[in-house]
């Protein structure tokens, strides 16, 4: 049994399953988040008082990781772009450099988190401290299954470049597009934690 | 998408486009945000220089420039409830019963 | 696709990769079917207990409540805490483990891509996680019964600051949450990819049967408003667990002292973020059964759904209103008149489609020439049940009138009719209309009907009582059930009345639970076409072997073309070509 | 002023407006509801299946459903538009500040605790680190001037018949919710919230108030009694709580 569609696409829609699977996935990843800086709005609406993010934040740490994850963006992209012409080891090196930027921006957040609690900065201590930790940790999680998903196809997951060449660049484009979704989060978490 | 490799290659040039305008963007959010204009001025210069990036990314990286009306419409339909999920609880923090 | 086919390799699969890891929908489906249905069972047994405490209060029970420890009834009688986590673990569970995996999970997935004519679901590996996720939750949410204090007990609306400084059941329950709305966001994925991509040639989406669009609509709600869901459960595991306060405001005194936290957050955000998923949540237990109930009056009533497009459309509207409605439960919040009349107006406006849906519903009866077999009583009994629940939802949606409405048995009684003589009779609807398709046999009738008769009379007692109750002024969620008011004197005595159609409700099920079962193995045989059905699912064999169909069918037609003038039989299925 | 079926005796003066609002409504709904019985009963017997001949394939031709349900609809927008969000409005703006009887409620687990203020009409400040659940439960500062002549209550809320009254609710823990049936009023009570609520009472004698919103193991047990006075004997009851601090109080060290 074959299910349709997998690989090519449907011809009235135009898309193929994970595709489309993918964008309604972000979709609700959309509200998730959505409803987070909805949270933020009500609370800082609401608030007496409100640090601006710099005040406690480190502006350019939060500046490197930044451009690291829009660098990995690029990489991953270049990922797709390299299978698609054929070359699955230039593929697979920018898969690796996609996870390696993770890694990176994931050791940069680890510093900055272990800071704050050095300093005695926990969540509980105020309500912008609170939504910090929230947003950006759950933007973390994301980033670390993004990572576990490249190792996963810069691995193991690779050899199915061998048997189905297309599927498998359809797979680094659909991881692609949810990489870039949490780079994406991060270009509006880091204004509005750390700049305003 | 049955792109030949010259095509492949035209898309990383603008990659690589799109690229450098989201570091000079990244780079003119933080010099702005040092320029007092306001708070409100502020924010508004920092969401809409967010939202620039944000529409290069989807538009470029995520392909959402040559994507399907399929996709579109599950996005319309987000965005819709998303902004109702923006300003409904703001509007109801500003709609308290007062004397 | 000839690179693929070595997967296609039919290797032998073991019996873990068959029944416990399987991908197969219909597996997948029947796996659901089974949990949910023991989830089912369990918030019956914990409402059971509930009842009798209404209508004996303080009084113990006997036999059973020997069996509990003195944490929750020391000698027999109920603590109200416990009562207050009964209270909350039986919404809980009737919703998120009960009605929506039955509805969704089991009919949607087993039903579903036989329907369309798909070999299976889009993704069955995901199809599978989200199954395993489903259960995950449902160990988690019975496994926070022995957490110390109980399990939660804050209500199944979870309201803060109470549930902020609840015992540790609360932290469980946002954990099992989790756990549920991830394998709902997986599902729903999963369905609407199906749905649009793997109809079989011919499917229009005019031409799908009513059922699949309303699972469609369904799964788009549970996209879009679980999310938000999440994040409020993330948040109140963060007060809870991090110490963070984004529900609670400063300067919160709990049994005496200052609650030492950081204060500056707000209680209504939770019920915002909370209601932005449930309002569409009890859509979602609704669509389903309207879509189940929608096959069976076709089909028995052997003629067409009068105006399927109106019930398509209406459908839509119904899910897109459902998103902005939210705040209808929170009239009484501190609400000026913009937002108040603004929810007014959509939540009237909202009730128009269902109007619609059930006119169509009642209209489709005339001229039709109706079977009253099992399956079409549960069908038929939903209409009316449906209808008052549905009805008694209007006072409550103006403002004006929620006044002396709100929080009280009222509300017990408007959303009982529409969930529990309601969806919860469409499903038993659909499993004796599908029962044949997953097992090949058919279910007792005489059994089925005293099932039903039994089961509506009961309910009726139980309800329509609360909605007295309810205008009276008496509160929900009292553990004695009003009985210290002095001005719930005169509706007070029903309770006995209600626990006791409660317990006979309770003796009504068994002929249901053993006809199941014994219909498994000894049910009567039947072909695979025993209504004389025309949607697709009818094409396959029963039941339907892996990959369901011996040969992929197309699709010639409307999905309800019964007593077409001038066919031979009264029924033209969608996967027949023109004679 | 008559209540609607089932209802508890009004003793406010909107809780008439509220009962015929609920009155139309069940009217609305009880002619659908039978209208539409009747025809699914008589549909169910008129083509029930062992009646000769086959279905019919067009079934009901015609927009009668159509005009139905823009009756409904009218229907509908008449109540919302004529009747709830008037009423819905009377009862948040128009607050009758200059001729009513002003009274915080704070609500906690499980019981409210009424505070008036005295006749000086100005309530004293309130401080949250002054609380003492035996003494003081709503941690009022008596070394504030305006607080002096507070009176204090628990459970007990009086109120001067055919007056309006303004109720501050307010919550020290969690959410509770202020209701009277027979006032045909309710109002959740929210922590970090100060929420007025009004209404006149128009008759004498003991009424209940009922928590409504689940509050914690003493939900069921968290009950207020009203007492409506005509005014001669709501200003005995006020002098009698007077005389009464005067007499326990002996000033401000009381409360240290
Ligand atoms: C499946 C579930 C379901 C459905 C379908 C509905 C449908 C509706 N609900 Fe209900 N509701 C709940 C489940 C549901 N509800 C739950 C669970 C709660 C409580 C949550 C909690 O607090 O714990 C609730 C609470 C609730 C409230 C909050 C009350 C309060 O807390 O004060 C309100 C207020 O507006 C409301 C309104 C409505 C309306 C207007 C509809 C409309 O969509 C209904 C439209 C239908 C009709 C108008 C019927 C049409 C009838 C006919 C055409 C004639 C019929 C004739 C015959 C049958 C003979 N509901
Ligand atoms: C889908 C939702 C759903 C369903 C179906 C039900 C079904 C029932 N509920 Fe419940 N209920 C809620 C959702 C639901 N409820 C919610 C959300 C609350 C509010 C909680 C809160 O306050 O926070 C509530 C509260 C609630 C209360 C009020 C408690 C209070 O306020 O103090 C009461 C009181 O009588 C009650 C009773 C019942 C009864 C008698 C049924 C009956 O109709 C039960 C009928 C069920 C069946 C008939 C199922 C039988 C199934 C089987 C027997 C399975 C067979 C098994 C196999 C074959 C394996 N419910
Ligand atoms: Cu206070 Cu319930
Ligand atoms: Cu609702």
């Amino acid at each position: 049994m074959q299910i349709p569609f997998t690989v090519e696409a449907r011809p009235d829609t135009g898309l193929n399953n994970a595709k489309l699977g993918i964008w309604l996935f972000l979709a609700s990843e959309v509200m998730l988040f959505g409803a987070l800086f909805s949270s933020y709005i009500l609370l800082r609406v609401n608030a007496d008082v409100w640090p601006k993010g710099h005040e406690i934040l480190s502006v350019p740490v939060a500046a490197f990781n930044t451009v690291v994850l829009i660098s990995s963006s690029v990489t991953v992209i270049m990922a797709w772009a390299s299978l698609k012409m054929g070359s699955l080891s230039k593929g697979r090196m920018y898969l690796l450099l996609t996870f390696v930027l993770g890694l990176v921006f994931m050791c940069v957040k680890a510093y900055e988190y272990n800071h704050k609690f050095h300093t005695g900065l926990f969540p509980s201590e105020s309500t912008f401290l609170a939504i910090y930790f929230t947003l950006t940790g759950l933007h973390g999680l994301h980033v670390l299954g993004g990572m576990i998903v490249f190792a996963y196809f810069w691995g193991p997951g690779s050899k199915m470049w061998h048997s189905e060449p297309e599927h498998f660049t359809n797979r680094i484009e659909v991881a692609g597009v949810y990489w870039h979704f949490v780079d994406l989060v991060w270009i509006f978490l880091f204004p509005v934690l750390y700049l305003l | 998408m049955g792109e030949s490799v010259e095509d492949i290659k035209k898309h990383v040039r603008v990659y690589i486009g799109v690229f450098v305008a989201l570091l000079v963007l990244t780079g003119v959010t933080i010099g702005v945000s040092y320029i007092d204009m306001g708070h409100g001025v502020n924010i508004a210069v920092a969401i809409v220089i967010a939202a620039i990036k944000a529409s290069l990314v989807a538009a470029y990286f995520m392909h959402l420039i040559s994507e399907k009306k399929l996709i579109y419409y599950t996005l319309i339909l987000a965005a819709i409830f998303f902004v109702g999920l923006m300003f409904l609880p703001v509007g109801h923090s500003l709609d308290e019963i007062r004397i | 696709m000839s690179a693929a086919d070595h997967h296609e390799a039919h290797h032998q699969q073991g019996f873990w990769r068959t029944y416990i890891f399987s991908t197969d929908h219909k597996t997948i489906g029947i796996q659901y079917g089974l949990t949910a249905l023991v989830f089912l069972f369990f918030g019956f047994c914990l409402m059971l207990l509930m009842r009798w405490q209404l209508a004996y209060p303080g009084q113990p029970i006997p036999v059973i409540g020997g069996l509990f420890s003195d944490a929750t009834m020391p000698g027999g009688v109920m603590l109200p805490e416990f009562y207050n986590s009964l209270g909350a673990m039986h919404g809980t569970i009737m919703v998120f483990l009960g009605v929506v995996p039955l509805a969704v999970g089991a009919f949607g997935n087993f039903v579903v891509p036989l329907q369309i004519g798909a070999p299976d679901m889009a993704f069955p590996k995901l199809n599978m996680a989200s199954y395993w996720c489903f259960f995950a939750g449902g160990v988690v949410m019975l496994y926070s019964f022995t957490a110390p204090g109980g399990a939660a007990n804050s209500g199944w609306t979870s309201y803060p600051p109470l549930s902020d400084i609840a015992t540790t059941g609360q932290t469980f329950w946002l954990i099992g949450m989790v756990f549920l709305i991830t394998s709902s966001l997986l599902g729903s994925v999963n369905f609407i990819v199906t749905i649009i991509q793997l109809r079989a040639e011919g499917l229009s989406y005019m031409r799908l049967p009513f059922f699949v669009w309303a699972q469609l609509v369904t799964a788009f709600l549970l996209l879009l408003a679980f999310p938000p869901l999440e994040a409020a459960g993330v948040l109140q595991l963060m007060d809870r667990l991090a110490g963070t306060s984004f529900f609670l405001p400063s300067g919160l005194v709990v049994t005496g002292d200052v609650l030492q936290v950081s204060g500056g957050g707000s209680p209504l955000l939770w019920q915002h973020l909370f209601w932005f998923l449930a309002h569409p949540e009890v859509y979602v237990l609704i669509l389903p059964a309207m879509g189940i109930v929608g096959e069976i009056i076709a089909n028995n009533t052997r003629k067409p759904l009068f105006g399927y497009k109106s019930l398509v459309y209406a459908v839509i509207f119904l899910g897109f209103m459902s998103f902005i409605v939210w705040a209808h439960h929170m009239f009484l919040t501190g609400m000026g008149t913009t937002i108040s009349a603004f929810f007014q107006t959509t939540t009237m406006i909202i009730s128009i489609p269902s109007v619609i849906i059930l006119t169509v519903f009642f209209i489709s009866l005339w001229g039709g020439r109706i079977r009253f077999n099992t399956s079409m009583l549960f069908a038929l009994g939903f209409l009316p049940m449906f209808g008052i629940g549905g009805l008694t939802g209007l006072p409550l949606g103006l403002s004006a009138s929620d006044i002396p409405l709100h929080d009280t048995y009222y509300v017990i009684g408007h959303f009982h009719y529409v969930v529990a003589p309601g969806t919860i009779l469409a499903l038993f609807a659909g499993i004796y209309y599908w029962f044949p398709k997953v097992t090949g046999r058919v279910m007792s009738e005489l059994w089925g009907k005293v099932h039903f008769w039994g089961s509506i009379v009961c309910m009726n007692f139980i309800f329509f009582p609360m909605l007295i109750q309810g205008l009276m002024g008496v509160s929900r969620r009292l553990y004695d059930g009003g009985a210290s008011y002095d001005f719930a004197e005169p509706v007070i005595h029903y309770n006995t009345m209600m626990s006791h159609a409660a317990f006979a409700l309770a003796v009504f099920q068994l002929p249901f639970i053993i006809n199941f079962f014994v219909s498994i193995k000894k049910g009567k045989k039947v072909d695979d076409n025993p209504w004389h059905a025309t949607t697709l699912e009818w094409a396959a064999p029963s039941p339907p072997p892996h990959g369901n169909f011996d040969a992929i069918p197309k699709v010639y037609r409307g999905p309800y073309e019964y007593s077409v003038p001038g066919a031979e039989k009264d029924y033209s299925p969608q996967f027949e070509a023109e004679a | 002023m008559e209540h609607f079926w089932g209802m508890t005796e009004i003793a406010s003066a909107h809780g008439g407006d509220i009962d015929r609002l609920i009155a139309y409504i069940h009217y609305l709904m009880l002619a659908l509801f039978v209208f539409w019985g009747g025809f699914f009963i008589l549909a169910l017997i008129k083509f029930r299946g062992s009646r000769p001949g086959p279905a019919d394939y067009a079934g009901v031709k015609g927009k009668f459903s159509t005009y139905l349900e823009v009756v409904v609809a009218l229907i509908e927008a008449v109540l919302l538009i004529g009747f709830s969000i008037p009423l819905w409005a009377e009862r948040v703006n128009e607050f009758p500040t200059d001729k009513a009887n002003e009274v915080r409620l704070v609500a906690e687990q499980f019981a409210w605790n009424v505070h008036y203020p005295g006749p000086d009409g100005v309530f004293g400040k309130t401080s949250i680190d002054l609380v003492n659940n035996e003494t003081n439960p709503i941690g009022l500062d008596r070394n504030d001037p305006a607080a002096a002549d507070d009176i204090t209550t628990i459970n007990q809320l009086h109120l001067e018949n055919n007056k309006p009254i303004i109720v501050h609710l307010s919550s020290k823990d969690v959410i509770h919710s202020f209701g009277i049936p027979h006032m045909r009023i309710k109002h959740d009570v929210i922590p970090g919230m100060s929420i007025p609520v009004w209404f006149t009472p128009v008759k004498t004698g003991a009424f209940e108030i009922a928590c409504a919103q689940l509050c914690g193991l003493g939900h069921y047990r968290m009950k207020g009694f009203v007492t409506v006075h005509e005014p001669t004997e709501y200003q005995a009851w006020m002098d009698e709580q007077a005389a009464l601090l005067a007499e326990e109080g002996e000033g401000d060290d009381f409360w240290d």
